[in-house]
């Protein structure tokens, strides 16, 4: 079992068109953005929380449309996306 | 440990934390039920609806659905079991200017107080009514009740439930509401925007949400994991908008008839009360 | 009528429409109720007169919603009450709870008649007076009043919603069949003459530092309503200062449910009506309350005409019970005389708090009538 | 003067709660008398008898109900024969003469009698004032109640535009008192 | 006094005294009141019905209407206002041998008792419901109540009622019922028959009686005398067998659709129970 | 299992499931209640069970229609029980008052929790103490008992059936959260050993000299019921001895109330059941029941093996209060010690019998929780 | 006012196909058998009973042709019917 | 053998509570000694924190609640958190070995750990056997309960034909403690 440690640099993220924002408390791991997100940004991570819940991350592959299916299919208000400029 | 997300931001704050009592957050509702995408639809119909939020009250009776009130930031009501909208309708007269909606479960609202849900419909009380039928009894561990379908087994039907369900939706429409739909709690979109006409409607209004219990009726049922009950329903269900409320009966294992069923314009308790005296 | 659309000057009226004017008097808005005899001529009059002060009268599809809805329409900020009888009193025992639970200002009147049960719907009784202080789930403090006369039930509705103000609770008056039915004098004062409690609004802004649930020491928070911008979280759970709820926490329970009874129990200097005739120096005290304390006048009278030394505690306010005024009175007098339209319920309490000190003797009455001169003063012959 | 006890009786429609409530409110508000009204309250309010009974008295009212009873007006057999029991020795009884058969007769009781209701109907037109014409006939019988009090009563108590019907109800009723 | 009745006999008993307690009676009921006509149209369905009547029970709640139970010299149960259908419930449950019949007032039944009518209707309870419709609380002197039409004026409802009424036709329908049905209380024959139909139905039947409450309702509304209203409401009622019980609504003047809206098979609760194990 | 469809034997099971094997060994064959935490147990049992002994569950709609279903169940003959807590005790409150006055044998459990209102619902508590004995409109009696285990809860649920066909009356199970979720052994004694009260029938065939609610003194008339031929009339409204209402009449009243009260009230001896522990000779008496009896067994311990005398007053019947009992023990004693889990309810009632003739005092626990050794230890030290 | 007095004789009333009885203390003198004997049969009477209810009599001139409506609709179970042979 | 006090702790899921009902079962009903089983109830049973208490005793349970924790069994960090601070001086703490980090590390204690669940998943292919490893872990590692009657236990509370694995993850979990 892995737990969290540590924020993301911010510019690590600076890729994709859509920022993920996860709050990682809040999330109970059931998956639903990872399975909906219509782009297969996400995916489930083997990091847990201190709940234990596995924690959805972002495929780095692919970008985030800013669909904002994640944020409004969590149910947990544990995930949300900031549109980011071009870097 | 030494591994890390890939790719996330870490944050403390959403963006709907606005509109939440985030310090009660995470809220109890199991992982994967379908309570806290429902929360997610209201909120966001709510965003849309343009209402002053500090003129909108939420009601809520016992149950798992029941702690809706307790975690949006809005003046919220948890009342007992079964009496949501009977204090609703004092909430409403008491001060007709706020909007009062009423979010609580199945059993709350249609078992122990089914007779209040068909007296505020037959009065046209001008109340929202926010129904989550997760087909049983959730807050007190997965018994069955009047809208679990027949043959479902719950831990108040190890023999498979023999009795029939009520419609939700033939029951309010029979009592006299002015507005009437039913989604699943993947209609994220088309919840938002039934939440979002209830909530503008004069009158009252019911949305019905058919919501996954993954913890018990999931389980009892052998439905599988959350998402995949989740999924079922919305996949067994086809939008029939304006069909008859009294076809919107719900067999085990049969389609779900979901959609606006009614939406028509007529007094609401308070504007006959004015125009009678 | 004062041109506020509130009674003013002499009028001859039953106790149930006294109770009716005395509520409107009081600044009552709303009435949530259902028909039972002997308290339907309240809705009825109430029904009446709501439209003419802008108040709002709805007829709920029982008492169960009844109460909720003068809990809700508290909360939405009007000063709301229902009426009812027996039956419907122990329908509204769940909700009374959450009044109290929620600190909730609302009055409820219950005309009593004789029970058990459907009973006897249209005749007297005062059996309801232990389940006005016991009738709901877990524990609490109550406040109830009970009148005399019409004048009285008017004056008392008007008391009830002021102490439901002052203390943020539900205050039950405690009537009965032959007060609300029998027709009197009722003079109804100018309206600057009139107690007025306002609602105790917070005096902080929206924010954090508002505590609805504050627990000080006996102190009763301000209250903020729906729509006031305070976003209160209200609830029948274990609730901390915040409104939210803390179900686990035993000290969370402790603190809420201290502060529940202290609130009352501290006060009871304030709340606590008593009405006494020539009790110092008695040696027999009749302790009596509504309708019985009346009826008890006219044996005491005969027997003070005997020689007798016959005082008369009234309990105007029955709850909290007047515990010190009878633990005081107990070692100075050779009886307590208690007349009740019932078995005997208040005489327990008068009877524990004698502790002994004096002979405490119950003179019951099954209901349906009032109790005959003849048998409480023999009462009170046989002990003076 | 002193306590005095006085009972309205009859059948359910006669309007005897309305007489009672005038009786009581003139004593209250006019006489300024103390006055309590009671009223009988059968298993259910439809039919049968109606009773109530008014005590009036300078002095506070302590006991409400019946303890000496005064006066008995009675309209109906069923009333007459339940309540004259209860009519004190040396009282007064009133009875509307077409309705009651004195079947009971008592030596020590006045009686007096008006055929109230034949004159409603008869000489006023409007049988549901037989209530009105015998509180005329009772204000002529006794000096429990002013005159005057009652009939301010009377027109304080009555739905508007019947004040004429009523006034000469009241009067017909203390005319035939006063021969 | 020296007159007698003409052509006729003078007679102590009645020949229905045998299903009667004519130890009670007269009856309470006010002159006129169409109560005791419809208990007649009772004893006689029941005469037909050859039913044992060592095993049929009648359980009333409180009104008016509620003395029914009081009545008839079968085993009969006064419980308390609205819980006649629960009571008669367990009182089937706890000896399924015997035909139960539930015989109560509109407010006993759709106000207070509202939540329990559905219910039973949902899940086909089987028992029997004569719910007499005077459109107002008789008992209590006449307030308005769930089933007084819009406008009527009552103790309760001064300026003219502004609730709508339920349609108690529509609603047992809406919630299972398998038998429905609506006469007025002139409909003696007629309401003699589909209360016999309905002893006869497995499941859960109601009837409704439309019944002048003279006393009350007609006097407040100005209907005239007993009769008059009696022969109002069955002058303006139609027979619409099978119609609709969406279109079964009563407007203040308006028609009365009476008949027999609904008439089908399903399993009761027993049966389902039974066949669950 | 025996071929009966009755368990025997050991068995490791909670207090809830203990009561409804209980239930079923004492003949219950209907069961009509309501989910509710934490009674809920026991009826997910009898859903089980009574199948298998050919019984009927139904689960009601609210609490109200399961009080009536099961009033319903027993005059068609079934015994009858219903489970509930604090909040749907209190939507019974009416119609327990019902089955009073019709005088129906059945039995209703409360598996108390923390109060009031919605409280704590996972947590125990015995605020229903007093509800239990007033909560109903009128004046009536009940027998009410409380288990300190889940065997005592299996022998009392058997003990309540008998004592309500004994009776005619509704008899309550005053448990709590602690005993219904706790597992301990529960011995099933076979069918013979357990007592069976059977259903008093009439004497007579069905005629008029069947009175169903015949007025000896302290008399129980035998019960006919639906079906058996005499049709009975059954009435929530005052009534005469063949059960006809007869609501003006205050002699009817009055015989009908006393007898109520009487058949229990005289019978006291018969019903009370108290379990001592050197209570002769203490100086300091612990009153107390249900779980409180039991954690009250520490500090007692503790005390004596300071040298302390120290009883143990178990009330396994609550109701009617053992007011004989505590009249006898107070001049003897220096106090009388109460734990309850709750402000003080029973307590009351031990202090208004020890009539000053000793200390009362009570150890109040808010709920939640059980009483702390050391908090009951340092009262009896106080007073000893 | 008249209050009834006795039955009457027998042999007065067996001209009719139906006899008409009445049971006088029960009727609450409503009026609906009159009004709904569909051979006019029935008429109210000036006579009272004790509770003051004027009673319903019948019309010699007229037959009753037992059709029971009387009986059905009669809120008193005060009004029967007995078929007597022509005499 | 006089009072005994262990508690069982995890998460929901878990079969805590059915590890602890066949726990107490085997020591009320096979080695015949007075047992009392409570449970940990949140504010709600769904998610989160789970544990038992069993107490044991030859004498009768009086306090059924904690007195002085012997042994802590804990399956999560949560609950060993929650827990950890109860145990007595001199008792006993077992763990599963994956689930559970001793961040708050006593010298006064015993510890023991098992990795249970990957046992389970693993070794036996049902992760939901993991209680059952731990019984059979417990049993290894206490003389409180007899192995016997505990496996005798499991036999009569598991459902129909899941003994084979359900034994096999006991003695798995008594090899893995008799090691
Ligand atoms: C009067 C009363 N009876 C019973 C309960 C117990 N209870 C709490 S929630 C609930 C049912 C919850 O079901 P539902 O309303 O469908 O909500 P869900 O938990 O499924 O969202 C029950 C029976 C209670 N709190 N109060
Ligand atoms: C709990 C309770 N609330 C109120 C009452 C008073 N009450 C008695 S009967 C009745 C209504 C009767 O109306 P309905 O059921 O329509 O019968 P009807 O008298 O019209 O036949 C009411 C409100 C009561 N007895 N019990
Ligand atoms: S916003 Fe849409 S595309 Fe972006 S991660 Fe969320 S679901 Fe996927
Ligand atoms: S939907 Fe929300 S709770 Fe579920 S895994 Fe994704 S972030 Fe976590
Ligand atoms: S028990 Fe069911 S309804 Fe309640 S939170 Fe869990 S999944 Fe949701
Ligand atoms: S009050 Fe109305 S319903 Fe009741 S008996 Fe009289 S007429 Fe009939
Ligand atoms: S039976 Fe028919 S014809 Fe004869 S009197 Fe009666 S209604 Fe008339
Ligand atoms: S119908 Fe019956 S009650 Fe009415 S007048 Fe005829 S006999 Fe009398
Ligand atoms: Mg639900
Ligand atoms: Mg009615």
């Amino acid at each position: 079992m892995k737990l969290w440690r540590k924020p993301l640099d911010q510019d690590r993220v600076m890729i994709p068109h859509g920022e993920v924002h996860i709050i990682i408390e809040r999330c109970k791991g059931c998956e639903l953005c990872v399975t909906y997100c219509p782009c297969d940004v996400l995916e489930m991570s083997r990091i847990f929380n201190a709940k234990g819940y596995s924690l959805p991350q972002v495929d780095g592959s692919k970008d985030c449309v800013i669909c904002g299916l994640c944020e409004m299919i969590c149910p947990e208000f544990a995930i949300y996306i900031e549109e980011v400029s071009h870097g | 440990m030494n591994e890390e997300l890939s790719n996330v931001l870490i944050s403390k704050e959403h963006p709907m934390d606005d509109y939440l009592r985030e310090d009660r957050l995470p809220h109890i509702w199991c992982s994967g039920c379908g309570l806290g995408t429902i929360l997610t639809s209201f909120v966001s119909a709510l965003q849309k609806s343009g209402l002053d939020r500090d003129k909108v009250a939420v009601v809520s009776g016992i149950g798992c659905t029941g702690r809706a009130a307790g975690y949006l930031y809005l003046d919220g009501f948890h009342t007992t079991h079964g009496r949501a909208i009977p204090f609703a309708t004092g909430l409403k007269l008491g001060n007709p200017e706020l909007k009062v909606v009423v979010i609580s479960g199945d059993g709350d609202l249609v078992a122990i107080g089914g007779n209040h849900f068909i007296h505020a419909a037959r009065r046209n009380m001008d109340i929202t009514v926010i129904c989550v039928n997760n087909f049983n009894y959730g807050m007190t561990s997965g018994q069955m009740g009047p809208t679990t379908p027949t043959g479902a087994r719950t831990s108040t039907s190890p023999y498979g439930n023999h009795e029939p369900p009520f419609s939700v939706p033939y029951l309010a429409a029979a009592s006299g509401a002015t507005y009437v739909a039913r989604w699943t709690s993947l209609h994220i979109r088309r919840l938002e925007d039934s939440i979002l006409e209830a909530l503008n409607k004069k009158g009252f209004s019911v949305v019905e949400i058919i919501s996954p219990c993954p913890t018990y009726y999931g389980k009892k049922n052998k439905m599988g994991s959350a998402l995949q009950q989740m999924k079922y329903y919305h996949e067994n269900s086809v939008i029939r908008h304006g069909s008859d409320p009294a076809e919107s009966g719900i067999d085990l294992g049969g389609e779900i008839v979901v959609g606006c069923f009614i939406n028509k314009d007529k007094p609401t308790f308070l504007d006959s009360q004015k125009r009678s005296v | 009528m004062a041109n506020n659309g509130i009674l003013q000057g002499s009028f001859f009226m039953d106790g149930d429409t006294a109770c009716a004017e005395g509520a409107l008097a009081a600044g009552c808005r709303f009435f949530g109720g259902y028909p039972i005899t002997p308290a339907t001529e309240i809705a009825e009059r109430m029904v009446l007169r709501l439209p003419q002060v802008d108040g709002t009268y709805i007829q709920m599809e029982d008492e169960i919603a009844s109460m909720n809805a003068v809990l809700g329409a508290s909360w939405g900020g009007a000063r709301a009450m229902t009426a009812t009888s027996g039956p419907g009193f122990s329908l509204m025992m769940e909700n009374l709870g959450l009044g109290i639970m929620t600190e909730t200002p609302c009055v409820v009147v219950n005309v009593q008649r004789g029970g058990p049960s459907t009973g006897m719907p249209t005749l007297v009784g005062q059996g309801d007076m232990m389940q006005a202080r016991w009738g709901s789930h877990g524990d609490y403090e109550i406040i109830a009043l009970a009148p005399s006369s019409p004048q009285e039930l008017f004056d008392l509705t008007i008391r009830a919603f002021n102490l439901a103000e002052k203390y943020r609770t539900p205050v039950l008056v405690m009537t009965d069949e032959t007060v609300g039915h029998m027709s009197e004098r009722v003079i109804i004062p100018p309206p600057e003459e009139i107690e007025h409690y306002p609602r105790r609004k917070p005096d902080v802004p929206p924010s954090a530092d508002y505590l609805p649930y504050k627990s000080e020491p006996n102190s009763v928070p301000p209250m903020a309503c729906a729509g006031d911008g305070y976003r209160v979280h209200v609830t029948g759970l274990t609730h901390n200062e915040k409104g939210y709820p803390d179900t686990v926490n035993l000290d969370v329970q402790q603190q809420m449910l201290e502060r529940l009874i202290n609130k009352i129990q501290h006060n009871k200097d304030d709340i606590i009506e008593l009405h006494e005739d020539q009790v110092e120096g008695a040696d027999i005290v009749v302790v009596a309350y509504g309708i019985s304390a009346r009826t008890a006048a006219r044996p005491i009278r005969l027997a003070r005409e005997m020689g007798l030394k016959v005082g008369l505690l009234k309990l105007v306010t029955v709850w909290p019970f007047a515990e010190e005024r009878i633990r005081e009175l107990a070692p100075k007098i050779k009886a307590f005389v208690v007349p009740e339209i019932n078995m005997g319920q208040i005489v327990l309490e008068v009877e524990r708090c004698a502790a002994g000190q004096t002979e405490t003797i119950l003179v019951p009455h099954a209901g349906g009538g009032l109790h005959k001169t003849k048998d409480v003063l023999a009462t009170i012959k046989k002990f003076a | 003067m002193s306590r005095q006890e006085i009972r309205l009786s009859g059948f359910g429609g006669q309007g005897i709660m309305t007489a009672a409530h005038i009786l009581g409110k003139a004593a209250a508000l006019f006489d300024q008398r103390n006055v309590t009204l009671t009223k009988s309250y059968g298993p259910e309010s439809r039919g049968g008898a109606s009773s109530a009974l008014v005590i009036m008295a300078d002095e506070d009212i302590d006991y409400p109900l019946l303890t000496k009873l005064d006066l008995l007006v009675t309209m109906s057999q069923e009333a007459y024969t339940k309540y004259i029991g209860e009519l004190s020795s040396g009282g007064l009884l009133i009875i509307d003469r077409d309705l009651v058969q004195l079947d009971q007769p008592r030596d020590d009781i006045e009686v007096r009698s008006i055929p109230s209701t034949r004159i409603a109907a008869d000489e006023l037109g409007r049988k549901i004032v037989a209530n009105i014409v015998m509180l005329g006939f009772l204000a002529a019988n006794t000096d429990a109640i002013s005159k005057d009090g009652l009939k301010e009563s009377v027109l304080k108590s009555i739905p508007k535009g019947t004040e004429k019907l009523n006034i000469s109800a009241f009067e017909t009723g203390y005319g035939y008192g006063s021969q």
